[in-house]
């Protein structure tokens, strides 16, 4: 069952297109996508899911049982860069540690993005409200990260404190991503069935061929990281593939707990198997200018966002059609 | 023509701010910036064109009275030996208006 | 009424993403839509807002009316600027009382296309000629604020009188949005109802998305104009409010007077109270190099546009549904 | 009959757009489309002409016909570089000779995206293959242009060998928009029936209006070449227009012969009359540094291309309607 | 290598097209050219990367034989006095080919 | 601060690969690129900004050790040679951190 739920997915549109990527810069190829464009691309996704969440929001309303998810989602995003912080402190600095710890203890909007079409290909049901999960889990691990690189290190890097912290909390709460997602969630609340038909053509219909576009240029950015990852050592490549396992495992197992449905399982599983590669290398770079982004970068754009993609999304769904 | 001091500026994007300011603090005239410059250097080579922008250099210039130079090097050297780049001065002319 | 078809249009998708985008810059978030993104999309709102209009027009046939309502518009494009001048120059030199008048005289056409989503939302028919007048509106003024400002400054720049005048009427009236503008409108005129069921897919049905999105990024820039407002002072800020209430208002009666439809009184009304930001700008930065920018952009920006936006437009239409 | 199908042509909304934009640039409007925007444009029409090829391919299955056809695809890109060169040996040097020799063996997928455009609104059918014929025929001429540029000249260029092949192979043979091509033909293949559905929203229904304004901005650019034209002389210039009709001619005469249906004679009449201006410049400029780029890309894209895509197209099409 | 005077020039770009046309009637063997540089000077700082466009800088430098920097300075300062910007004069070698 | 090279070059993108070949071979501490630089010179005007890419200059600078620029000047002026562009070569100082 499960193997041909991964098989599947590997002959999804979007996931080909990834490996196209991939490919393409393997072979040499000069396809290239315009930064800008892929930026666009990349807006255009976070609006759509943004949106179409707010709406399916003001469709079903409010429960409880969306807020014990989210609950457990922010819960996710703090411990799990802790206990990865003390296994990855066994082979690694403690700036490399805590920058990789953050990495994982955030979320791939991409991955999230991709996993959603999954379900809505699958016809699993979700809640909009997971978009708020996601926009929530996309912070707090960076103010931990950091705190946890900074505790264990004596080094003051001779910047003053407050301002240091003062810049982090910005980059980590006010970063674009979260302000786009929760606006969007919030415009298609207040808009609701009234708002959503009009959109649905630019926001709605295009959303797979845009996501497929998308994904060809994460194909190319990530297969240029692998190149990137001898510098990581074996360690660190097993951290890439075992980590999101073992979180996405852990969020199937405690969803199953809280009583969630099987496709907020499956987000949630994805939200915590998956590593940041945008929002935390920013803002890790100015707070921790230590850490190597030729290790946290690599491992999370190029080993765990292509397994996730490929492998894990249908991966963590078998699971749950296990379960539930 | 006046003679001035051009200093020029390799560092990662997210010291920009820090650059510049310490560029306005030291009363510069002025200062001129080009973003997402690709390079090489100690680090490795940087790319500068990627989604997650966090490999980008930003490149800065600015023409500034030589005596202005002297303290403005030690604060750029501070902060390149934090976060890498490079720092150039030249001897140049300026045209006055 | 009018408060609530105000308060109602705050409520609308376009506009909620405009306020989204103002609140990021404010609250200092890094999100940003990259500078071609946001030319690529404001290109796209012309075309189709163009070709659209083309389109209505070939539908409908020319008939007097319009005649009278684009020689309306033509005339307030050389009247406001004039009398913007005259006003302006109690509390300004010259140039940037030229300036001020030659921005306010013109027009801005995404406050027009967020003023045809707003009557579409409220399912109020408006003729294709209109983006006709627009154009019409965009370069007249810029001749007319020049003019003024070298007549009463006696000051020359050094550049030859020739030239400046011929790159004057290049940049007024072959001014990118103007040529793609009556370009798209004239293609829809020809091609008509055999050519726009095949472009609605791409120039109709994703207007709306494409508007939030942008309207996003015009919020983010008009934010930051806000603050360069300090200088503005008391008198040009109450001068970017007051202006295009008594346009607008003006408007609205003289469409009365030559008998126009609802909807084509409401958009003259929002061309005569809108100001350029784009076009006027360039062509005057270069005519008249010693205006501050300072001044007529974040004024137009950053007050006059954000007013329009979220309350002129209803405001216009309520005095249109009160008098029609 | 072959008039009227020019006219219509001529008023079909692509082709329109495409005058707009060289007339803008002759106007001296500073309209523009951002060069990533333009990309962007051009990406997606090849993914939307790839995935859309696929899909027809795996519905109509394979065929000994479309082998047949590809097969002359892959011969016509050997054959009209070799007798180009030969011609052209007759008035320029070697280096020109071959640069220009590669240019039109190879094809404009911009001519056969329009082209294809033509074919729907004329509702004539065409083979899914015909994408991957398109793909076959823009490299081969590369290789042979310079070789035969190489051997009829002695001079080295200080490059080693080896690596100039190496490189030139690369250039060819995995240049972006074969890999695109190739890359969404290969997906939607795969994908089929279940894939197309689910990316039509995007890949589909805009494809028109994205032309439309893809179009624009090559007028724009046709019109820049244009100026530069002089410097041709007339013996090129009459190349230029020359050339596609005798290999479209010829093209149309061999696809009846072996057995083509009519809108795969059309498409194979306008791969073999078109002109690279992407590829082969690239590769050309890298293998013959000699050969003066202000020859061969005002031949391509300032006569060629605006005569393929005005005239060219409906002249191939009334060719086959008389013969089949 | 032959000494050459490298003459860099930051211009709103508005007037870039007069700046180039300067060089070229003062007979440069060439000019380079960077678009959209923001950059912060005496009229306040300029991001460069707006929608609208105005507040555009660009950057243009031209390597010129120090014979002719002499009847360029006049003509440029004229301009740069109307329109703001700068204008530097460095003495450098150039490789001939 | 040290004294060092700044060596400037301007050259068609589509040989860029080979000059920071050459930098990297003669073993410069780094180099920093603008890509798409439009620009004139004797080969004409280009706009650096077309669909094509095809007339697209690349700008590289280098700073390096004074010893080191003997050796790289003549393999760039073959290549300039070549592809055409220009070399640029001036002294200056470079702040070590
Ligand atoms: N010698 C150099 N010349 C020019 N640019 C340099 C040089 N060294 C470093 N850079 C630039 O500074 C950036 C950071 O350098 P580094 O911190 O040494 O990796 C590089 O990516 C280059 O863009
Ligand atoms: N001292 C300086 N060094 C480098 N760039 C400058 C300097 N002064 C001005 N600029 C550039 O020139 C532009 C216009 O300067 P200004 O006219 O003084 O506002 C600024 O936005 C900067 O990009
Ligand atoms: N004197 C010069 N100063 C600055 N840039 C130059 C100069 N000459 C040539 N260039 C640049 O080098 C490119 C190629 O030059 P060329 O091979 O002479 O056409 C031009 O497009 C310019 O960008
Ligand atoms: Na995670
Ligand atoms: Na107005
Ligand atoms: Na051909």
């Amino acid at each position: 069952m499960e193997l041909s739920l991964i098989a599947e997915n590997l002959l999804a549109a979007p996931v080909l297109f990834f490996l196209l990527g991939m490919a393409a810069t393997w072979l040499g190829s000069d396809l290239d996508v315009p930064q800008s464009i892929a930026r666009g691309l990349s807006l255009y996704l976070l609006f759509s899911i943004g949106i179409h969440g707010g709406y399916e929001l003001a469709e079903s309303g409010w429960t409880a049982g969306m807020l014990s998810i989210l609950g457990v989602a922010v819960l996710s995003a703090i411990i799990v860069p802790i206990w990865s912080f003390y296994i990855l402190r066994q082979f690694l600095g403690p700036n490399d540690a805590g920058a990789i710890a953050a990495t994982y203890g955030s979320i791939s909007a991409v991955t999230f993005v991709t996993a959603v079409d999954f379900l809505r290909s699958n016809e699993v049901e979700f809640g909009g409200y997971m978009v708020a999960a996601m926009a929530l889990m996309e912070s707090p691990s960076i103010v931990v990260g950091v705190l946890l690189a900074r505790l264990s290190s004596e080094d003051g890097n001779g910047r003053p404190k407050g301002e240091l912290w003062r810049r982090l909390f910005q980059e980590a709460f006010l970063n674009g991503a979260v302000v786009i997602l929760l606006g969007s969630l919030l415009i298609g609340l207040v808009t609701g069935d009234k708002g959503w038909p009009s959109v649905e053509p630019f926001a709605g219909a295009p959303f797979k061929g845009v996501l497929c576009l998308f994904l060809l240029e994460m194909g190319l950015g990530a297969a240029r990281q692998v190149k990137a990852l001898a510098k990581c050592g074996p360690f660190l490549l097993t951290f890439g593939i075992v980590a999101p396992i073992v979180h996405g495992t852990g969020a199937v197992l405690i969803a199953r707990l809280i009583g969630a449905s099987a496709g907020d399982a499956t987000l949630l599983a994805v939200l915590c198997g998956s590593a940041s590669y945008i929002a935390v290398p920013a803002a890790v770079r100015f707070a921790l200018p230590k850490a190597k982004p030729g290790l946290y970068l690599p491992l999370s754009l190029g080993v765990t966002f292509p397994f996730n993609v490929s492998i894990g999304i249908p991966l963590y769904y078998a699971l749950v059609t296990l379960l539930w | 023509m006046s003679p001035v001091h051009k200093l020029e500026i390799v560092v990662d994007k997210v010291h920009l701010r820090e650059v510049t300011r310490l560029l306005d603090d030291a009363g510069v005239s002025g200062w001129t910036m080009i973003p997402d410059v690709p390079g090489k250097g100690g680090r490795g080579e940087r790319t500068g064109d990627e989604l997650t922008g966090v490999m980008s250099n930003c490149y800065v210039f600015s023409a500034c009275e030589p005596e202005k130079t002297e303290g403005l090097i030690e604060p750029l050297r501070a902060l390149l030996r934090r976060s890498g780049g490079i720092c150039l001065v030249t001897e140049c002319k300026s045209v006055i208006h």
